[in-house]
């Protein structure tokens, strides 16, 4: 079977189950946060594999955004760790309950 | 016999998602460095991924960016905050469990869309430097500006947020 | 199309004044309005500014008054003034317009009359009170609403002054608002009235729904040419509005107001005993008489009365209140309360006449008692004043030779309330005598003589108690006359109480009522006019005076000998009694009378607590079913909800990005779908 | 020419002029205040002489466009139905307004709350798109939940205000589906009423949408009028709000509720009225006796009064379930009237609070000697509140009463054992405890209103006692527009009062 736009996306959606999976099973903000990069990198590749197939640039354009924007997402994101992390002495989420009532 | 891009494809594919499961889901270690080196492989492979999506200025741009700049971010903060807790902490088996039938439930149901939707009219685009460029710098040119805004913006934040003192 | 014609009515009716002389009426009704807004509004702080307001626009009404009875009363023509337009909605169409008739001017001089005397009275008896122009202010309101009823020309404007009655009566009766008793009595006096009125406006909504008018003329036609228009309600429509009739004129079983009214200054007592307050539910039946002129019907429920008609019913009770009262005065010491149960006692007697279908006697007896019993109220003022407010007959006595003038006033009114011959309470009672004989009650008759020897005996006891004898106590010794502003009214009323009735005054009211009735025919053959009243008064006195006797000698002799008896069993027993001899002879009964055959009791203990009991129930209802399980139910239970809910608010992110990422398997599952 | 739009707008630019002054000018501030309050009231008396009796038309009309995707337009006019309520909204405004001298903190943030209540109040009666009617009436109710819960007194204020808030709410949420399905089921794209009236005359909604929405209104709207058994929030609400919050929402706000039904409801859901009718007509008893029994029981001035507003409101509920052009006109009548008693009485309790300390009625007592206007006052009041004539609830009652005989006899009955036996135990027991009886020690000292602060009493008193004295002002303008309504309401067998109407034409 050759191998087309189904193929990409199939991966693209096993990368963002595995993303997903560390978002949910990892108590270490840092993994946490790589567990993101990694869906956010399955989304990349959908976008990349539909521009491919659809004959449009649109798509790539987007994943060039995205891109840049993850990178500025990353530098914000790990600094908000650190600074948290100097604030409880811990990047571990069960520490992080504030959010309860 | 299968043509050489889709073997190529199945090599990166498969290596994507080995090192994808390695880096969140290392059954040996739970050292996040590790993980982050895992991470750097799975974007290179995904890098491959682009190359065969004929997306050669992706590619590099994912490589460069991700590989290089943001996971020497990411191993600066590891470095930076120690973090050998988690290590000593038992893992939480029932969380475990409830992630990874959800994952499984999330990524069967994505499956199953992909597989459900029709497959589009295969014309193929080469995502080459010279066309996106041009496609950039006019057709995207004010997102393109106001991303550099952004950057900018994202800089000031990064350097007050990891200020000591706060004023 | 509704919409329109009722925009019709309210066009025509706008107010234009044309200068017929029946629109003085107008006047004659609003100045006493005035003369209480001028009085609130301008000079609060000047009793004498008060008093002159107040006096100035009821005398001038009793002029204008006369003016119109000169006019209308002694002519043959009836008229309707220049009608406002109130209310008109729907098919409901409600003027405010005034009828002027022979009934109504007679009313109109009563009204005016006596309350110009119970002012000029005021003056002297409430000198010195600090809310002394307050006290006008309530005289001349409670005679606005007392001439409302009077002039009105619908039952609605009927109703309405009907509550303005009971109210400026509750202002009046609670004029002394702090003592406690005074203020119990004026919401006694309100509520009981209350009561009567629920009924009135009833019966008035009935009559409307039936024949679509409140018009008085409009009504009397139509039920002159559809005598059937009320249908089966149409007995139960007369004694819902008799209702009202009920509570303002005190028949029984809302009379307790009345003695308790007692609690207000003497010349309130005075004016809501003569010639206002209980006297409108009188005048009231006798306004509406045509209601009760057609065949006795009643609804299936009540088909157990057959025959029987409202005006049966109404008679009835007429007389049992009239009854039920002689016998409760004959054992009262206070003198304002023996009075009063006279007055309950007489108007049962009124009303009685017209149960037996003769509004003209009542009628005559209600403005011959207006003067007489006026006469005894402000009578008995004086003594109290004189007394320094004591009240009680038996601390009082010898009064006789130092108030020699209120004496010989109160005696002859005394004498005109137990009809002794010529004065006018005889000719008065005599035609109530005769309208029971004649259409057919005997036994409401008889009922008549027993309790005209009962008002002897109660009446020449009070006189013998409190004026003869010797002082009984130390207050009744220092007694002196009353001023002049007090003894002139007593003199001055003294004058109708004896002569009133020496004037054609029964043909007059006969004509009113019979003017087309064949029996009565002859009896109003000769024009009735300034100048044959005159005649009659100088040239035919001696004719006037026997009448009774030579017309009908059987109530007129019955109600003479009733007099003889009751007033010889009275001195025998208190000819220069020092205690009240009855309670030993009569015991239980004796204690009854007194207490009022305990109906005060009765109903403190029955009614009040009824009504009071499911108000507690409902307020417990709302404290603890409505507002505590229901409202604090649901509000319990979403509070539990929500602390049930609050469990899962652990503050774990990851607890959140799965419940987030389910939610989100959801939507694309049913998207997928 | 007066104009509306002018008229909507005063309060609003004076709640704006009010913010833009610092707090602690507290005689700038109320000033402010009452010269807004003054040209509102006088605006809209204008707006009354001017309204044209004896027509239906919709009169002062203003139309402007907003979003005519969705049909929405800001809409104003004024009719028979709505034209007294103006007049009473404002001068009730007014009076409140002048009432507020008691409020001693955040004077600034009061009148800024009372201004925007009384340009949401007026907005709500007089737009004719049923959007900004909505959207005017929560705009006046936020502030009173606010007024309730900062300026409230009493221990049982944070319960109060948030029973008074979740029931408003809710019922306003229930009102806001009604509403939503019959733009949804109507299918002219549009909330406007005319727009409505024309199509559905055109094409009515089905019976089975009739007989769903219209209990979602009735109930909806109910509960802001304080139907029965959905009225417990009214009692204790008034009872711990501040004195002009009380007087607005008793007086006013209340009535939005009413207006909405005799708007919407009952022209456009015959079949719903017609369904509902009987059971309505039993909740309005609820109102009437069981609400006026409770206020027999209650020692509280302010809980009687409040019990007392809500069995009032019973009345309104008699005239509607009677769909007559007598009945609704009466209603229309004891709108108008009620507002202005309940704002006196409210007025009249508030002063009794602020002089005596107090509203515990076993506590007060002999004040008509301290206070001989406010005791006066008082008696005024309280006898119109059980229907004396002279004063404007009365014509109102008894055409209600008149109205209501012939679909509805029992009723009656009641209604009139509740209106002139049950309101008079209550009235005359408050009056007799608070202004009767001997004088007491401890009163002493309190004071009657000066001259000032009449001001608000006479401007009710007034109103009360012209309406009660020629209603026909009123009612020659209500009605032709509530002919409108019962036409529509009761469509197929005429009224059934038309027979005996037309033997007594004849």
């Amino acid at each position: 079977m050759q191998v087309g736009l189904h193929h990409y996306l199939v991966v693209s959606a096993l990368l963002f189950s595995l993303g997903l999976l560390g978002v949910l099973a990892r108590r270490n903000l840092l993994v946490i946060y790589m567990g993101l990069e990694l869906m956010l990198n399955a989304a990349n590749l959908a976008l990349v594999a539909f521009s491919r197939y659809n004959a449009n640039l649109n798509g790539q354009v987007m994943v060039f955004f995205i891109i840049t924007v993850a990178a500025a997402e990353v530098a914000v994101g790990l600094s908000l760790i650190v600074a948290l992390y100097r604030k409880r002495q811990s990047a571990h989420v069960e520490d992080l309950t504030s959010l309860k009532l | 016999m299968p043509a050489l891009p889709d073997l190529l494809f199945y090599a990166f594919a498969g290596l994507t998602l080995l090192f994808g499961f390695l880096c969140v889901a290392n059954p040996l270690t739970r050292n996040p460095v590790t993980s982050a080196m895992f991470l750097v492989l799975t974007i290179c492979s995904l890098a491959g991924l682009f190359v065969l999506l004929n997306a050669f200025f992706l590619a590099a741009v994912q490589v460069l960016v991700y590989a290089g700049a943001v996971m020497v971010l990411f191993l600066f903060v590891i470095m930076l905050l120690d973090l050998k807790e988690e290590e000593r902490r038992q893992l939480n088996k029932v969380a475990l469990g409830a992630g990874s039938v959800a994952v499984a439930v999330i990524a069967g149901i994505l499956i199953k869309a992909v597989m459900s939707a029709k497959p589009a009219a295969e014309q193929l685009v080469e995502g080459t430097t010279k066309p996106l460029g041009r496609i950039l710098f006019t057709q995207y040119l004010l997102p393109f500006e106001i991303l550099s805004l952004l950057l900018l913006v994202a800089m000031v934040g990064v350097i007050l947020l990891s200020k000591k003192e706060l004023k | 199309m509704d919409a329109h014609a009722a925009h019709h009515a309210v066009t025509a009716a706008a107010p234009a004044f044309s200068s017929r002389p029946e629109d003085i009426a107008w006047f004659i009704l609003l100045l006493p309005l005035i003369a209480a807004a001028g009085i609130t509004l301008l000079v609060r702080r000047s009793n004498f500014l008060a008093a002159t307001f107040s006096l100035a626009a009821t005398t001038t009404a009793f002029i204008l008054s006369f003016v119109l009875f000169l006019t209308f009363g002694l002519g043959d023509a009836t008229a309707a003034a220049t009608p406002f337009a109130w209310l008109h909605a729907g098919d409901l169409a409600v003027n405010l317009g005034v009828t002027v008739d022979k009934l109504s001017t007679l009313m109109l001089l009563v009204v005016t009359g006596v309350s110009a005397l119970v002012q000029v009275y005021s003056l002297g008896y409430m000198h010195g009170d600090r809310s002394f122009p307050r006290f006008f202010v309530g005289l001349s309101l409670f005679t606005f609403s007392m001439l409302g009823i009077v002039l009105a020309d619908n039952l609605v404007m009927m109703f309405l002054f009907w509550e303005l009655v009971g109210v400026s009566s509750w202002l009046l009766i609670g004029f002394w608002y702090e003592k406690e008793s005074a203020a119990d009595a004026a919401k006694k006096a309100f509520l009981t009235n209350r009561l009567g009125d629920f009924g009135f406006l009833l019966g008035i909504i009935l009559i409307w729904a039936a024949a679509g008018t409140v018009n008085f003329a409009e009504l009397s036609q139509k039920l002159g040419a559809h005598p059937d228009l009320l249908g089966n309600l149409s007995s139960v429509a007369g004694l819902l509005v008799f209702m009202g009739a009920m509570g303002k004129s005190a028949q029984f079983p809302l009379h307790v107001w009345l003695p308790d009214a007692m609690e207000g200054p003497t010349p309130v007592s005075a004016l809501i005993h003569a010639a206002t307050m209980v006297a409108a539910g009188v005048y009231m039946l006798c306004r509406v008489f045509f209601l009760y002129q057609v065949d006795p019907a009643w609804p299936v429920a009540l088909s157990f009365l057959g025959s029987i008609s409202a005006l049966d019913i109404i008679a009835a009770l007429g007389g049992f209140t009239a009854l039920l009262a002689a016998l409760m005065a004959i054992q009262q010491n206070d003198i304002k309360r023996i009075l009063a149960y006279s007055t309950l006692s007489q108007l049962g007697y009124m009303v009685m006449a017209v149960g037996c279908g003769g509004p003209d006697a009542a009628m005559y007896h209600l403005t011959t008692h207006a003067g007489f019993k006026a006469l005894l109220f402000l009578g008995a003022g004086s003594v109290i004043h004189a007394c320094h407010h004591e009240q009680d007959i038996w601390k009082m006595g010898g009064l006789r030779s130092v108030m020699p003038k209120t004496f010989l006033t109160f005696a002859l009114g005394t004498a005109a309330l137990i009809g002794l011959p010529p004065l006018s309470g005889f000719y008065s009672k005599d035609s109530v005598l005769l309208a029971a004989l004649e259409n057919g009650h005997p036994v409401l008759f008889g009922l008549g003589v027993l309790i005209a020897a009962m008002t002897t005996f109660y009446m020449v006891r009070l006189v013998l108690v409190a004026f003869l004898g010797t002082n009984r106590s130390e207050a009744a010794g220092h007694a002196h006359e009353s001023p002049g502003s007090m003894t002139w009214p007593l003199i001055l009323l003294a004058v109708p109480s004896v002569a009133l009735a020496w004037l054609p005054l029964g043909d007059y009211l006969r004509h009113h009522f019979f003017s087309d009735h064949a029996h009565h025919a002859a009896a109003v053959s000769d024009e009735i006019s300034v100048g044959a009243s005159l005649s009659a008064l100088f040239g035919g006195l001696n004719q006037i005076l026997f009448e009774p006797f030579n017309h009908a000698p059987l109530p007129a002799v019955m109600g003479t000998g009733a007099l003889l008896i009751g007033a010889w069993v009275a001195v025998t027993l208190y000819w220069k009694a020092e205690r009240d001899p009855l309670p030993k002879l009569l015991g239980a009964l004796a204690r009854g009378m007194k207490n009022r055959f305990y109906f005060d009791e009765l109903y403190e203990a029955v009614f009040i607590p009824l009504h009071d009991l499911v108000a507690r129930f409902a307020d417990g209802f709302d404290r603890w079913v409505v507002s505590g399980l229901v409202v604090r139910g649901v509000h319990g239970s979403t509070e539990l909800l929500g602390r049930t809910l609050r469990i899962l608010q652990s503050g774990n992110l990851q607890t959140y990005t799965f419940l987030f990422v389910a939610g989100v398997a959801l939507v694309v599952l049913l998207a997928l779908k | 020419m007066s104009s509306l739009t002018p008229l909507l707008l005063t309060p609003f630019l004076g709640a704006l002029l009010v913010l833009a002054v610092p707090g602690n000018y507290r005689v700038i501030l109320r000033a402010l205040a009452l010269l807004t309050g003054a040209l509102t009231a006088f605006q809209a008396i204008a707006l009354f002489a001017g309204f044209q009796g004896g027509s239906a038309e919709l009169q002062f009309v203003q139309q402007v466009e907003w979003i005519p995707s969705v049909g929405l337009s800001y809409h104003v006019g004024v009719d028979g139905l709505n034209i007294g309520l103006v007049l009473m909204a404002a001068l009730v405004s007014f009076a409140a307004i002048c009432a507020a001298w008691e409020i001693e903190r955040q004077v600034k943030l009061f009148y800024f709350l009372l201004l925007v209540m009384t340009g949401g109040a007026l907005g709500a009666f007089i737009s004719l798109d049923l959007f900004f009617l909505y959207f005017f009436n929560e705009l006046a109710l936020v502030p009173t939940f606010l007024m309730l819960g900062l300026w409230g007194r009493g221990e049982q204020k944070t319960y109060a205000t948030f029973q008074i808030t979740l029931y408003l709410t809710l019922g306003a949420l229930v009102a806001l589906t009604g509403l939503i399905a019959l733009y949804v089921m109507s299918g002219v794209n549009s909330l406007d009423v005319l727009v409505l009236k024309a199509a559905l005359a055109e094409k009515p909604l089905s019976a089975q949408a009739q007989t769903l929405i219209f209990p979602l209104l009735l109930l909806g709207f109910g509960t802001l009028v304080g139907l029965w058994p959905f009225h417990s929030w009214a009692a204790p609400g008034y009872a711990a709000a501040p004195t002009s919050t009380a007087m607005m929402h008793a007086g006013v706000l209340k009535k939005v509720g009413l207006y909405a039904l005799i708007r919407v409801a009952w022209p456009f859901m015959p079949v719903g009225v017609a369904e509902w009718m009987p059971a309505l007509a039993l909740l309005c008893l609820g109102n009437i006796l069981y609400c006026g029994w409770v206020a027999m029981r209650q020692r509280d001035l302010a809980l009687l009064l409040g019990n007392s507003s809500l069995a009032h409101m019973g009345f309104c509920f008699l005239g509607l379930a009677s769909v007559t052009v007598l009945g609704i006109t009466g209603v229309v009548v004891i709108m108008v009237a009620h507002g202005l008693l309940a704002a006196l009485s409210f007025a009249l309790n508030g002063y009794l609070f602020n002089r005596c300390g107090t509203t515990d009625m076993d506590k007060l007592g002999g004040l008509l000697r301290q206070m001989p206007f406010i005791g006066t006052a008082i008696i005024m009041a309280f006898m119109a509140g059980c229907g004396l004539p002279g004063f404007a609830n009365f014509p109102g009652e008894l055409s209600v009463m008149f109205g209501a005989w012939k679909a509805l006899p029992w009723f009656v009955v009641a209604a009139a054992w509740g209106g002139l036996i049950i309101g008079g135990v209550y009235m005359l027991r408050a009056i007799r405890s608070v202004v009767h009886g001997p004088a007491k020690a401890e009163f002493n000292h309190v004071s009657d209103a000066n001259y000032w602060r009449r001001l608000p009493f006479l401007v009710l008193l007034a109103a009360l006692l012209w309406f009660g004295i020629q209603p026909d002002s009123l009612v020659s303008r209500i009605q032709p527009s509530v002919v409108e309504i019962v036409k529509a309401a009761a469509p197929a067998p005429p009224v059934p009062a038309a027979p005996a109407a037309v033997a007594a034409a004849h």
